[in-house]
């Protein structure tokens, strides 16, 4: 059973659907990050480039 | 199993009402007293106008106090431990809302409260009310301090980082911003509307009183600075802690999220919050009305290290009432969230 | 002597409106166009109400702006350094209340702004628009650029210290609240009421550009740490800095007030607040709405030696609107409070 992946920005357990594909883009439940899946084999997560929206204060 | 029998002394302030509302609400609770000299005889729903068609009890004297399992006390600073030797006759558990009993060092609480303690005695008879630190002692403990509602946030939100050593002693910084509601029920020309209203007001930018409670939790050295400030803005309930903390080596965002999972990772009524969308990313105060949660967020200054700890609370629920109730809950092997199970309203 | 003819680019705004408020109530200044391409043709009031039977003034598009004495630049940031060229054309005088020209350090814009200055080789033309640091080069300057209002603020609460030589290096911590006005008119999710109002928000916990201004004038070293954090809090209007500072040496209040008193003592709009009765004992914003004030005041912590410096403003006026109207003042030998008298109201 391969180890469950944990997000790299927060170490929480990320849970994937089974379906999941490479490049696929999922979100950290923990700390709402944007995930992308760079692979699956070994499985990595990377934190998904976020357009910063400005506070504007 | 049968009801905790319950009273509450000196029930006619905001904090009695509070713990009024989660006991009336909690299923394992009967609320026997509801003592105020000043109100005796009217009924509660006269201070306390959300209780309308939820109870008609009515206020009574202290002098009239029967015995019942457990009994809060939110008398003033001071009174209660004055009176403790006879009101401690009255119920085999005591949980106290004031702040006789939450300093063991007595020095410290004449310097804070401006004389000797009045039964210095008694002081090894209480345990600090903050579960998430004392869950066991509070298990087994007679009685019970609960903890200062800005001292509870900023404990909460500065004590993993101290319990893990990753803390420069004598440079945190404590900027805590308090709503009205912290002054109490008694009306004085600074609490007036005109003047109150639409304030940022540094009501003591040093010198407040629950820097001690910190300096006790936290385990600092006695000769150890705690820099720590309260203003008072515009809102009646809730407080955010703003917490500069200069970390002993330098940490990763991961570092804090590990520290802070492996802490609060399983508590009950602690969130961590920060995220990077949506519109309250941080812990937001607001969110946390009539909740017993303390929401804890973080951010780390990329350019100089700075770890700034944010800790939101509602200052009547986790800073006063409900936290009183989950003690009662844990002194009683009851779930613990039992009658705190309220998650709070969006948009408020 | 003839009406000083002034212009407002872009004054469909909050500084816009607030810079029409004021010039309309100015004795020796005409308003001769107020440029907005959205609500071009439309009367200036229905932008801003509060001006309804002092001026039946329309905005007119940028297209049509006519040659006058100053233009006051009310774009939005970057905007205004890539339209400078053709603006400069119109007027001798130009006071921009962007930030593209307030900060020296092309690299330091770039850090802050996200990315390269549009116009580098114009720098050095322009005053940074705080006349109690700059009065003389004020008086002699074509361009200034008015100062950010959490700079304003902050600069003039801990300039005296920094200037003194007081203050260790690498330890202040600036902690300000802010309010939604700063935001300015443009609406979002975050400034949407039934998600703003009631909040206490960490919206800059760390990384608030406004910093790079207090960088520059206090003059930290480029290396030196400046602890900078901004929470928002449920107010339209005014902010407080509450700065903690460590000193070089023990300091006493009586220090505090002569280092203050040196500095600030005949400024017209700066007054120390520090007293130990009535309501309002430190500076605090809500007095000063509408006026161009900035309150001082401090306290030591008798314990740790720390000195906490706050500064209060109201955020369009002193920090935005009003500020520029002095710097016009100045650069045009009229009367520096000339049209800046107003004193403020309470209760409020």
């Amino acid at each position: 059973m391969s180890t469950v992946p944990v997000c790299p920005v927060c170490d929480a357990e990320v849970h994937l659907q089974g379906t999941t594909i490479v490049s696929e883009l999922v979100v950290c439940d923990s700390c709402s990050c944007m995930l992308e899946v760079r692979s699956l084999d070994p499985l990595q997560l990377a934190e998904a480039p976020q357009e910063q929206e400005d506070w504007g204060e | 199993m049968d009801r905790i029998r319950t009273a509450i002394v000196g029930a006619s302030g905001y904090t009695g009402g509070e713990l009024l509302r989660i006991l009336l609400g909690h299923p394992s609770v009967e609320v026997t007293q509801a003592t105020s000299e000043r109100l005796a005889g009217k009924p509660v729903i006269l201070a306390h106008p959300n209780l309308r068609g939820r109870t008609d009890l009515r206020f009574t004297s202290l002098s009239s106090l029967a015995p019942c399992d457990v009994l809060f006390l939110c008398l003033p600073h001071g009174t209660t431990a004055r009176q403790f030797d006879t009101l401690a006759q009255q119920a085999p558990r005591i949980i106290d809302l004031s702040a006789d009993f939450r300093l063991k060092d007595t020095v410290a609480y004449e310097k804070w409260y401006g004389g000797p303690h009045p039964a210095p005695g008694r002081l090894g008879e209480f345990v600090y009310g903050i579960p998430e630190l004392h869950r066991e002692e509070i298990r087994r403990a007679r009685y019970v301090a609960t903890a200062g509602c800005n001292a509870t946030a900023s404990i909460l939100g500065l004590r993993p980082l101290y319990a893990a050593g990753l803390v420069q002693p004598g440079r945190t910084v404590v900027d805590v911003k308090v709503s009205s509601s912290e002054g109490g029920g008694v009306p004085s020309t600074a609490s007036h509307h005109p003047e109150r209203a639409g304030v940022i007001r540094s009501y003591k930018p040093t010198g407040h009183r629950h820097q001690a409670e910190l300096r006790q939790e936290l385990g600092l050295a006695a000769d150890e600075p705690l820099h720590f400030s309260a203003t008072a803005v515009d809102i009646v309930r809730g407080l955010l802690v703003t917490a500069h903390v200069f970390p002993s080596r330098p940490l990763q965002e991961i570092d804090l999220w590990k520290t802070y999972r492996a802490a609060y990772g399983t508590e009950p009524f602690i969130r961590l919050v920060k995220t990077k969308d949506g519109v309250h990313r941080y812990p937001e105060p607001k969110l946390l009305w009539g909740t017993n949660y303390c929401d804890i967020g973080f951010d780390i200054d990329r350019d100089t290290g700075r770890v700034v700890v944010l800790a939101a609370i509602d200052n009547l629920v986790k800073g006063s009432g409900g936290q009183a109730v989950q003690c009662m809950n844990l002194m009683h092997g009851v779930p613990e969230t039992a009658g705190l199970e309220f998650t709070g309203l969006h948009p408020v």
